[in-house]
């Protein structure tokens, strides 16, 4: 991978794994309420796909969204102030973790419906194809997301149309405490895109490598106006569903063996082995993660709350 | 003023917003070479062809997505709803996502979506193609509604509809579709959100009706006049902005008010309404508000039946006696 | 096939297509009002099916359900009194054409919602499931059903839990003025089977031996326990989507081949051609078919209208 | 006696009525061994096994509609939705389906569902997990819909839910989870539908309230008696079917009236309470009738903005005084 990419990707999914283990912090000591669903685990996904996007293509995201906002682009300060529900938040304290959006970088919003925002990215598509452009529009989505009629109506959709639409689907294996066993009636959704002469491609999420490549096709289909594509990408998360989920429906060795499969360590191990940055670029990358992180909650701390006096305002344009 | 049909109305105001802004498409089932099944996007496909004018496949719930979508990215959808009962397959798209989305990103998403279909008895299409869902959308915040009541006011509120930057839903009643009036050649004919229609005056009584009962309210109070009782007929035209100032000083003025609507009658907008001008104009009324409603069963398919449910002329006119006698 | 079973679905087949002849009728004569969505073209389907179907087995039905319904032993009379709006129809004129149910035969109820009756027949194989029983449950949809998400939310959740639901989709070209190839991403809908683990099938279902075989090899895996099947059915509608659709969607031409495909016909060569009965035989049973229907429609006109004074009954068991 | 959490309640009627009828059975996200977001199912699958206590995939279309066919099949399926938000991606089953069809069919099915959930603001879920949903299912006919504001109420009421005949929508409040109080042992512990609990008597002021406001009702009552200001508080706990006589035959003696509740104002189920009361005690009225709800604006997710959407004590402190002095 060139250089150049390989170290954005890096950043990316440092800044995912140190914002959300500083958002667990705050949880913790109370500075942060409402549900916090943690992406730590998953950052190859998000971070390799966003870094073949430019602003102008568009996401949609889930109530796991954070590694998306982030990797699409977002600053890390108004991010926190959200998950704090500040007044300098994406969302002015509106919307939390589970409703970031900030169109201006394309990003159409996080989702706390479970499918919700799939849709949505196919109307991204087909604005894409109503003004002749080459921007794609990415959709991620769960494992669980997968069995919403939604998810297969908007397969369907984008592909009698044929619009430039990416379905990511990030197995990690669980929705909620259910596991994709109980709930999932195969073993690979990528094959799914059959059901709608979709191409589906399974892949190992925790493989910035493996990540890169299948975006790569997938975004080469859709540009050619080839259409849509199905991407799975197989990944576990480490954390609870929620801060406080007692995970019942798993051991603690499952999660350790997972945790060996760091993406963040893989791909730094894959970019030392291969020269393309040294020990100490990728721990300065890391550092300066670390940092910026520290000021992002520092903004978000000193950020002042809303004013309950605005509280109507942007529910409509107008009034 | 060329006078047309509540349905031509509506194309033709889908046609000339079409015209003026190419961001505006439409989609929907049946859409295009069909031209809708109640015609209402006629032809519209050998104008503006297949890409502006799509049929969808039944998905109702992706299409809505889509249309709120496309909305986000810049573009000013027209989705056709055949029938307003399949709000309830779309009903996370409208209700969680199209209602929502800008509150909840804090005013960054701006969702210029019209969502447009027909409601209500007339045709015997029984308890699924035959409700009225305007309770929801009203209660719900994020969008607007809009119920035209006739050929100009669907025109008019059409296009104001359109060049809304919210999402709105834009409510049509069957039987209303074949009904005629004068309707401006303007193009830019615009009915503002927001502003009642007084259809007609009058000081003993206030009716505030929707829909078909708007026709109706009017050949009552021309009756009622006969025997001295001078009926003032209101639609709301929109439920969301509601104008509550002209229902307000009408029933001021009249102390009396009867509310009617098709939908059912508990917890629908009448309850709303009535309440409204209950709280505003309590020290003024000299009667109970009347409100009616479709009753709490089912539509059902049998014509004689439909009849007993929702309110009927002599119902109404009952109504208006009753607030009248005291 | 078994003479007695090939005599039951002729003379089914036929009451079907008289039934529906008779309500064009008394459609465009005014007897009748509303919706009626006419199944005349696909009478195998319904009649092959619901003969290897017992009155304890559960089927959901649709918009073009009066085949169904008939085939599922529907009295005729009650029928095209409910189709009249009569106080003696199956629904006492509360329903119409389609909302006809008869839970005691096992119909659990046509639907006015595309898709809508779909995962209801999963609880009829749930129920299956529950008690122990050999029932199966067969739901019945068409090609434009098969792109609802509720469609594909069944089949995966039929398919989870190994339900004996059979999903039979009549595919006969058009969603109202639609065609498949506009709306549906596959040619063959039988393939939407794999997107969860479903064996799906396709055969011409304008033939009763096709027809015939297939839905024995469902049932037999469902009785088994091996699961959920997915059928799919090509047929041909020959009359317009409602009485009156002005049929922009296709050519005449198209419709006349369709017709000589009629499922009846061929089915009726194919029985004298075999010696499973002589065409006395075959007509006297039309002839009995075309009196039963005289006989339902006699019935149906006599009939009272329901009283408005008892609109209110049957909302809630109680009150 | 025993005293218990409402969640608590909850869980141990389920295992009762499922230990005393085997066509019961619970199915919804987490509910096996998660035994339910909130708590409400754990347990359940130790004691019955998986096949009465179903995980099911995030389909809520899917097995809401399984439910109903279940019980038009003779099962008693007691069906969990995690939040009643999710009501809209099933809202045609609910709605077009479990709702209609023994109307449609007339009178030949019968759906032994209960649908349940919990709903409301306190968990700081913001817009998509906070919602009241109340109101749809007391508009359209054929659902009775239950508001449980004790851990009592919800013990006596779920088991009046379970062995009703027809679909129910059981609508708890997250926030209410972890309130105790004493519950009977009984297992047959009924409250009958339809009947409101005048929660306290009083003679100034009626105050109908549902949910959590009904605790803060009495609060409110006990501080306002103080002051010499007697307030009855009254919980409908069933608005399907709704005990109008209580509600109605209190403000003919108070002649005063507050509604309260946290879904939206508009078009919300108070709308429908206070033009009951309008009409039925018009003569009786010394005052407006006071409506109180969340405004129109979707539930945000900061603390300090959700309070501000939705009543709080003082609001309902104004309104009862407003009442008062006219
Ligand atoms: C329609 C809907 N149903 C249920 C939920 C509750 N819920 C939130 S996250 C979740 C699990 C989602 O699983 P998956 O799609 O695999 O995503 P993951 O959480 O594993 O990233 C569920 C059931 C919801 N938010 N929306
Ligand atoms: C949810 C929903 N959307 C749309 C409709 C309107 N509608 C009625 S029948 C029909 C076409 C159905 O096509 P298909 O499933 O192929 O069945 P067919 O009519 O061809 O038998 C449509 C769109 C509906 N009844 N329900
Ligand atoms: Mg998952
Ligand atoms: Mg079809």
């Amino acid at each position: 991978m060139e250089k150049e990419r390989a170290l954005w990707i890096y950043k990316t999914m440092n800044e995912i794994r140190k914002f959300e283990e500083k958002a667990v912090e705050l949880f913790e000591s109370d500075a942060l309420r409402g549900s916090v669903h943690l992406y730590i685990g998953q950052e190859a996904i998000a971070a390799t796909v966003c870094s073949h996007l430019r602003d102008t293509d568009y996401i949609t995201s889930t109530h796991r969204g954070h590694g998306h906002c982030i990797a699409k682009g977002a600053d890390l300060g108004k991010a926190m102030a959200e998950l704090m529900g500040k007044a300098t938040g994406y969302c002015k304290g509106k919307g939390g973790s589970m409703h970031i959006a900030d169109l201006s970088k394309g990003n159409l919003g996080a989702n706390a419906i479970v499918g919700g925002g799939i849709p949505i990215a196919v109307g991204g598509g087909l604005t894409a194809d109503f003004k002749g452009t080459d921007q794609v529009a990415v959709t991620f989505f769960g494992d669980g997301a997968s069995n919403q009629g939604v998810f297969y109506e908007s397969l369907n959709l984008a592909s009698v149309w044929k619009l430039p639409v990416i379905f990511i689907c990030e197995n990690n294996g669980f929705g909620i405490s259910v596991p994709a066993s109980q709930s999932t009636s195969v073993q690979d959704i990528g094959v799914r895109g059959g059901a709608c002469s979709i191409p589906g491609m399974t892949a190992d999420g925790n493989d910035v490598l493996a990540v890169d490549e299948k975006i790569q096709e997938a975004i080469a289909r859709a540009k050619a106006g080839e259409g849509p594509t199905l991407l799975e990408f197989k990944t576990y998360r480490w954390m609870g569903h929620w801060t406080g989920d007692p995970q019942v429906y798993r051991t603690r060795e499952e999660v350790e063996a997972w945790k060996k499969k760091c993406p963040i360590k893989r791909f730094k191990k894959y970019m030392m082995e291969e020269k393309i940055a040294s020990q100490e670029e990728l721990e300065a990358i890391e550092e300066k993660a670390q940092e910026d992180v520290e000021a992002a909650t520092e903004f978000a701390l000193n950020s002042p709350e809303p004013d309950p006096a605005k509280v109507m305002e942007d529910v409509f344009t107008d009034y | 003023m060329s006078v047309k049909s509540y349905a031509q109305a509506i194309r033709d105001v889908l046609a000339e917003e079409m015209r003026s802004d190419e961001n505006v498409f439409v989609m929907g089932e049946d859409v295009a070479e069909q031209g809708g099944i109640f015609g209402c996007t006629r032809g519209l496909i050998d104008e503006f062809g297949a890409k502006r004018v799509r049929n969808t496949p039944i998905s109702e719930a992706a299409f809505v997505g889509a249309g709120i979508g496309s909305a986000s990215c810049g573009m000013r959808p027209v989705v056709e709803l055949m029938y307003m009962d399949f709000t309830y397959v779309a009903m996370d798209q409208l209700l969680n996502q199209a209602a929502k989305m800008r509150y909840m990103f804090g005013g960054k998403a701006t969702i210029p979506m019209v969502v447009r279909g027909q409601q209500g008895i007339g045709r015997g299409n029984a308890g699924q193609h035959s409700q009225s869902v305007e309770a929801f959308f009203m209660h719900i915040p994020g969008m607007k509604v809009v119920m035209p009541s006739s050929a100009a006011d669907a025109a008019g509120l059409l296009r104001t509809a359109i060049r809304d930057d919210n999402p709105v839903m834009f409510i049509e009643h069957k039987a209303l579709y074949a009904s005629t009036e004068e309707v401006p050649d303007d193009p830019e004919f615009m009915v503002p959100f927001g502003k009642a229609n007084v259809v007609r005056e009058g000081k003993d009584v206030t009716l505030v009706a929707t829909h078909l009962y708007v026709g109706m309210g009017v050949e009552i109070a021309e009756e009622l006049a006969e025997e001295g009782i001078d009926v003032e007929v209101i639609d709301p035209r929109t439920l969301v902005p509601l104008d509550t100032k002209t229902m307000i000083r009408s029933v001021k003025k009249t102390g009396r008010a009867v509310v009617v609507h098709e939908g059912h009658r508990t917890a629908g907008v009448g309850a709303e309404l009535a309440s409204i001008m209950a709280e505003e104009a309590f020290i003024h009324l000299d009667a109970p508000i009347e409100r009616l409603g479709a009753k709490q069963c089912t539509l059902p398919f049998n014509l004689g039946l439909e009849n007993a449910v929702v309110p009927q002329k002599e119902e109404i006119i009952q109504a208006i006696r009753k607030t009248m006698h005291q």
